[in-house]
């Protein structure tokens, strides 16, 4: 059981990068993104039930708080970059600061 | 055998949630006509038998079943627009899972948690599934293509989103209070005395219990809060496009969505399945005094109604006389009941375990029922909120006064702790 | 005439909290549930249509009959149409036939109201040049199971009798 | 055995909606099908007896990241012409993966040939809220203040970037 | 030349009577014995003029225009003569306005309401005369509501020459009537409903069938023969009959059949309403059909230019022998109105150059395997054992695949008569539930 957490860890973890990498679709992204933490999280959980040891339970805790405010920030950020440009093309975001 | 074990309160949960159903329809329709001065529905009826108007309830399931299931043209996703009534569904259904109805029973040395999933998640299984409902509605209004529909559901949504956060800090100051998260163990406590008073969570912890209760009629777009549904402005929201069974699953999820939140309130605030001052042991030790009191209210109560009856049951339809037949079998039930219970309370037979486990349902169903008519009752006298308004309450009153509760509780239970 | 200033309620900090309000709202239809539920002779609703409504005047317009001529209580209708020319909602039929019994020569063969149709106007009643059509019947519910109930042919509006005192067609 | 058969079935489903998500098209499709991913990743959480991080997966995950992205899709009225012209997104998607896989094949193969399998005695109060808690307030009490100021400060930013240039 | 009506100049030509003017030029004059086709007579005496230079009111009827007549149609004099002559002509008329059919196109009530409108003066019973009498050819005499303008009279005596109708008795008790043991019996009896102003006589076919306010019309041309005379169609459509021709009236043209009508083209509308037996249209089954190695059509000379045009081009695509047979009859033919030739159309067949040979159309017959038929009544009780039979109809036919096709009163289109004058007819205002030969020809492209 461990071996097979471990490698949908992998699995989706790979998967969670094709996407990040070959796709343009700023939501996508995120989500790809988002991915990676919870291929990530799996692993944690599946070891921490392995060792019995709840420090990894904590840690993706942490990992998913983490999420959560990333969540909120690039939410803002990307209803402010969609007003800015009526776009979700990551292509068309260059411009990181002040006004153009 | 275990697997029909797990199943058998599943089903039986299922079941209960799914009859509240057409009887909260009928106490919706029937106290709303007395609040202003109506009769309700009280025509519908097989062969005579009106049931008080309940048949009408049925009646109209039966014609939500039955209608024709029609897919509007312009609906390009037919999938999320038929998915979406089943999520609210489901999710609405699921949180009804974790309430428990009794007191666990012990018969041969075996537990039976009396909730249908034995989990000592409790509330969080709760807050979990309460917002996983919100795909449905999102979905809903999405998939219908449709102006109403989409701004009723961004109206639903946005109110859900806000006002869980309120509730779940609500619900922090329960758990420090109860210092538990297990429902169950929350009713448990509630069982001892606070001074005179038995130890509700609505009289440990008022401010929680009355954000709480604002916050469950919010989650579950009821009134004062169903400007998501605004008949006046958006015609029926996230619903709109929706016919037949399709509409009857919204309808029965919302209905069962309000009867899961009763049931939480109760559990947490009015003591669950207990009768003030009275625990479960307690009860089970007096059990036959408690059955003499039982056979003695009962007695009364259906002399009583049948009272009401003869008074009321005045409009007579073609068929059985009603009024005949009611009286029959309210007097064949209650003299058949007063002799079971008779025959234990005489000290013939042992059932003190099932009984009580029993009562504690049908306070349970009581209490839960009072909920509904808060919730009926609140709906008829209370004029909709505006949507800023509903927000505002949500951001600018209910949370700072949450986490202000959450403060003094936490302080107050260091303090009692620190004294001990 | 000045312009009147009517005071603001809920100034203050209490009225605010809409607490009382809220409460007192909750207190009034509590009454009313209460009282209606132990008394419900008190609820001014009709049981329509078993009870019938008391206060209607005997000018307010029932369900059409067609009259009877005075001289041999034949029907008085000589199916000119002006009733259904007249009718803004075109619910009635007539078909025209000879009459062959020499009192008049012309009849309806068939004569249908369909009273889901009529928005009870009285047109046709003033159109009638022969006074054959009046809403005198003093039925003011119509009731029916199906469609059909209510459409009403030449033999059912003959066989209504009116409330009022002629009871025969005033036409010469 | 159950245990098996439902971790194969869940992990079908979580891999098979994963791959749905990066290559819809259309964002709200992306985002449906991630929250199937990310319940079934709850789902396997309760299977190892992590009933804690299953609820907060559901209720944090779930229930509130991907309904406030659901929202916010909604929220904007995305049209098809708001989305990127990816015209070549099925042969970058492919030729991503297939760069991928060698180092996903490597790892795969160390995993199974490495001995990590432990098996320690799983006491009942395993992966209950009370054990995590204990575990956060006594070895983690730092992380976790440090993650409060930390959602904090994203609070704080969230609001001033999404507030209208006045 | 120029006469002054009304302070108003109106163009005129010598010669011409004044009430011919007036009506020519849409100016009011009422009116119940002068007809334009019958003439004047002179009895009403309704269509008094103010005529200046004149002492008293004069007859419109009788008087030829001249240069610089000054004429006034509705000075107030006018008016009470006219007041005055409406009563003495109403003195008897029954009000039984109701259950007569002629309300609502009556002279006598129009007039009525526009100068009438006075309370009766009569104190004595009113003059029974004969209601309800049967004249034979489907007319029905209603004494009373007779004004004697004596018009049917006229046209029995002058038109058709036979003088079945008279006046019998004098004063109060002069009516209208045939000799006893004679019938009104000519074959342009029914004109004289018509020609009546009043509802003293209704046609049998359609007396009580339908008020006349509710009817709609339709200028066409009746296709019992190739005279071509123009019509009305008078047809409507009610919430609870579908759509019905009630008759036809004469459309009035001078150059062809006056304002009369044969009683054989009058009742012909009869056909147009009876239903029959068709199957729905499929052009993809006829289209296989086509495919067919020998084919032929006929195609009936009772169809408008349009419909032979478009049969005539779909023949040519698909290699159709195509052959049209007159119809003719020679009992019906006589020396006024009615022709020998009983199609509506003959001459636009030869016009579109359709062959018309028998002997051609026997022999191209025996070999076809397919047989098209436009609507010709040749062929439509005939049965073919080899054939395959199409019908396009407008009535029923026994064998072969029968497809409905709108009749003429839902077409608009031209005919031209016998004497080769074309003449357009238009169709009524409801749809046809069958479809129109030349749309149908267009999806078999």
């Amino acid at each position: 059981m461990l071996k097979g957490y471990m490698i949908l860890s992998i699995l989706l973890f790979s998967i969670g990068i094709v996407g990040l990498i070959s796709r343009r679709n700023i939501i996508v992204m995120y989500m790809s993104i988002e991915l990676l933490l919870n291929a990530v999280n799996l692993s944690l959980i599946a070891i921490s039930g392995d060792l019995a040891d709840s420090s990894a339970q904590v840690m993706s805790l942490i990992i998913i708080a983490i999420a959560a405010s990333e969540a909120a920030l690039f939410m803002s950020l990307f209803v402010v970059l969609f007003r800015n440009r009526a776009s979700l093309d990551v292509n068309l975001f260059t411009i990181l600061g002040g006004k153009e | 055998m275990s697997t029909f074990l797990i199943l058998l309160p599943l089903i039986l949960t299922l079941l209960f949630s799914l009859a509240t159903v057409p009887i909260l329809v009928w106490m919706e329709r029937r106290v709303a006509a007395l609040i202003q001065d109506r009769l309700g529905p009280n025509r519908c009826n097989v062969n005579g038998i009106r049931l008080g108007g309940i048949v009408q309830s049925v009646a109209d399931m039966m014609k939500l079943v039955f209608k024709e299931e029609f897919l509007p043209s312009h609906i390009k996703n037919k999938f999320y627009y038929l998915a979406a009534p089943s999520i609210a569904f489901m999710s609405s259904f699921l949180t009804f899972m974790v309430i428990p109805y009794a007191d666990n029973v012990t018969i041969n040395e075996q537990t039976f948690t009396m909730q249908a999933l034995p989990t000592d998640l409790g509330v969080l299984w709760f807050l979990a599934f309460a917002g996983l409902g919100v795909y449905g509605i999102i979905l809903g209004g999405w998939a219908s293509h449709n102006k109403y529909a989409i701004l009723g559901s961004m109206r639903a949504t946005a109110q859900v989103i806000s006002y869980e956060v309120a509730m779940g800090l609500s619900l922090v100051s329960m758990l420090i209070t109860y210092g538990t998260i297990s429902l169950n163990e929350m009713v448990t406590y509630q069982s001892q005395s606070f001074f005179i008073f038995p130890a509700w969570g609505i009289i440990l912890q008022p401010l929680a219990a009355i954000i709480f209760i604002v916050t469950a009629f919010a989650e579950t777009n009821r009134a004062p809060f169903d400007a998501a549904e605004g008949e006046s402005e958006i015609v029926a929201g996230y619903h709109t496009e929706y016919g037949a069974m399709k509409f009857g699953l919204f309808f029965v999820a919302e209905y069962i969505a309000m009867a899961a939140s009763g049931a939480l309130i109760v559990t947490l605030f009015l003591g669950g399945y207990q009768l003030p001052y009275l625990s479960t042991q307690d009860l089970i030790n007096h059990f036959e005094l408690v059955l003499w009191l039982i056979i003695t209210f009962a007695a009364v109560t259906s002399l009583l109604f049948l009272a009401w009856v003869k008074k009321h049951n005045i409009l007579v339809m073609n068929g059985l006389n009603e009024t005949k037949i009611y009286t029959t079998v309210i007097v064949g039930f209650t003299l058949f009941a007063i002799i079971v219970m008779s025959y234990y309370a005489l000290g013939f037979g042992n059932a003190s375990t099932v009984g009580v486990m029993l009562l504690q349902f049908a306070v349970f169903t009581v209490k839960l029922f009072f909920l509904h008519f808060l919730f009926i009752w609140v709906r008829w006298t209370l004029p909709r909120f505006r949507y800023d308004q509903t927000q505002k309450l949500g951001w600018n009153i209910l949370l700072p006064l949450s986490l202000v509760n959450i403060f003094i509780t936490a302080i107050v239970v260091v303090g009692v702790n620190y004294g001990n | 005439m000045g312009i009147k200033v009517v005071k603001r309620h809920g100034g203050t900090f209490l009225e605010k909290m809409y607490v009382q309000a809220v409460f007192g709202g909750m207190k009034t239809t509590l009454k009313h549930f209460t009282a209606n539920l132990s008394d419900a002779s008190n609820i001014p609703t009709l049981c329509y249509p078993e009870q019938l409504p008391t206060d209607i005047t005997p000018r307010y317009r029932g369900v059409h009959r067609l009259t009877h001529r005075k001289s041999d209580d034949s029907i008085a209708c000589v199916a000119c149409f002006m009733c259904a020319t007249a009718c803004p909602a075109k619910c009635i039929e007539i078909v025209a036939t000879e009459r062959e019994d020499g009192v008049d020569e012309k009849m309806p063969a068939i004569f249908n109201i369909d009273l889901l149709a009529c928005v009870f106007c009285g047109y046709c009643v003033e159109a009638c040049p022969c006074d054959a059509i009046r809403m005198d019947s003093g039925l003011y519910s119509v009731i029916g199971d199906k469609r059909e109930d209510f459409i009403y042919d030449k033999a059912k509006l003959l066989s209504i009798k009116g409330i009022s005192k002629e009871e025969f067609s005033l036409a010469k | 055995m159950q245990n098996e058969v439902l971790f194969a079935i869940l992990a079908l489903i979580s891999i098979v909606s994963s791959i749905v998500m990066i290559s819809a098209h259309r964002p709200i499709d992306s985002a449906l099908s991630f929250i199937v991913t990310l319940i079934s990743i709850a789902a396997l959480f309760a299977l190892v007896n992590a009933t804690f991080l299953f609820v907060v997966q559901i209720i944090i995950y779930a229930g509130a990241i991907l309904s406030l992205i659901l929202f916010i899709i909604m929220f904007l009225n995305i049209k098809d012409e708001n989305l990127p012209d990816e015209k070549y997104k099925n042969r970058w998607l492919l030729g991503t993966s297939i760069i991928i896989t060698p180092f996903s094949l490597i790892l795969i193969d160390l995993i199974l040939r490495s001995d990590i399998a432990v098996h320690a005695l799983r006491d009942e109060k395993f992966g209950t809220i009370k054990d995590v808690g204990a575990t956060l307030f006594s070895q983690w009490i730092l992380p976790f203040e440090l993650v409060s100021i930390l959602l904090l400060v994203a609070l704080i930013g969230a609001v001033t970037l999404s507030k209208k240039e006045a | 030349m120029k006469i002054i009506v009304n302070d108003t100049a109106v163009e005129c030509k010598e010669g011409e009577l004044l009430i011919d003017v007036l009506i020519n030029n849409g100016i009011e004059i009422p009116h119940f014995c002068y007809h334009q086709d019958l003439g004047p007579d002179g009895n009403c005496r309704m269509c008094m003029v103010e005529i200046k230079g004149e002492k008293r009111p004069q007859i419109a009827c009788d008087t030829f225009v001249k240069e610089n007549l000054e004429v006034s149609t509705k000075s107030n004099r006018i008016n009470a003569v006219k007041r005055s002559i409406l009563e003495f002509e109403l003195l008897n008329h029954p009000v039984d306005c109701p259950i007569c059919d002629q309300a609502g196109e009556c002279k006598l009530q129009d007039y009525y309401m526009d100068y009438g409108l006075y309370e009766s003066r009569l104190s004595t019973a009113k003059t029974k005369k004969g209601k309800h009498i049967d004249l034979g050819s489907n007319v029905m005499l209603d004494q009373e509501r007779c004004v004697l303008c004596m018009r049917c009279v006229r046209f029995t005596s002058e038109i058709t020459k036979t003088g079945e109708l008279g006046v019998m008795g004098r004063g109060d008790h002069a009516k209208i009537g045939v000799a006893p043991n004679r019938k009104l019996n000519n074959s342009y009896a029914m004109n004289v409903v018509e020609l009546c102003p009043v509802g003293a006589l209704t046609s049998k076919d359609f007396r009580f069938r339908q008020r006349v306010w509710f009817l709609d019309s339709a200028k066409s041309i009746c296709h019992g023969c190739s005279r071509g005379c123009n019509i009305h169609i008078d047809y409507n459509e009610t919430k609870y009959a579908s759509e019905k021709v009630y008759r036809f009236r004469s459309r009035r043209n001078k150059k062809i059949n006056l304002s009369f009508l044969c009683d054989f083209g009058r009742l012909s509308y009869q056909e147009l309403n009876e239903p029959f037996e068709a199957i729905s249209w499929d052009a993809q089954t006829v289209i296989e059909s086509l495919k067919a190695d020998k084919k032929v059509a006929l195609v009936s000379p009772s169809l408008s230019m349009q419909q032979l045009q478009a049969v005539k081009e779909f023949s040519e695509n698909h290699a159709i022998a195509l052959f049209s047979l007159a119809y003719t009859d020679e009992n019906f033919g006589d020396d006024w109105l009615k022709t020998k030739d009983i199609s509506a159309n003959f001459a636009g067949v030869q016009d579109r150059h359709i062959s018309t040979s028998q002997e051609e159309f026997e022999k191209s017959l025996n070999n076809a395997s397919l047989v098209l038929n436009f609507d010709h009544k040749f062929l439509k009780d005939k049965a073919f054992a080899d054939k395959e039979v199409i019908h396009f109809s407008t009535s029923s036919c026994e064998h072969g695949s029968v497809y409905a096709i709108a009749n003429f009163a839902h077409e608009s289109g031209t005919l031209i008569n016998c004497d080769g004058i074309w003449q357009d007819f238009y169709a009524t205002k409801y749809p046809c539930e069958a479809p129109r030969l030349i749309e149908l020809l267009e999806t078999l492209r």
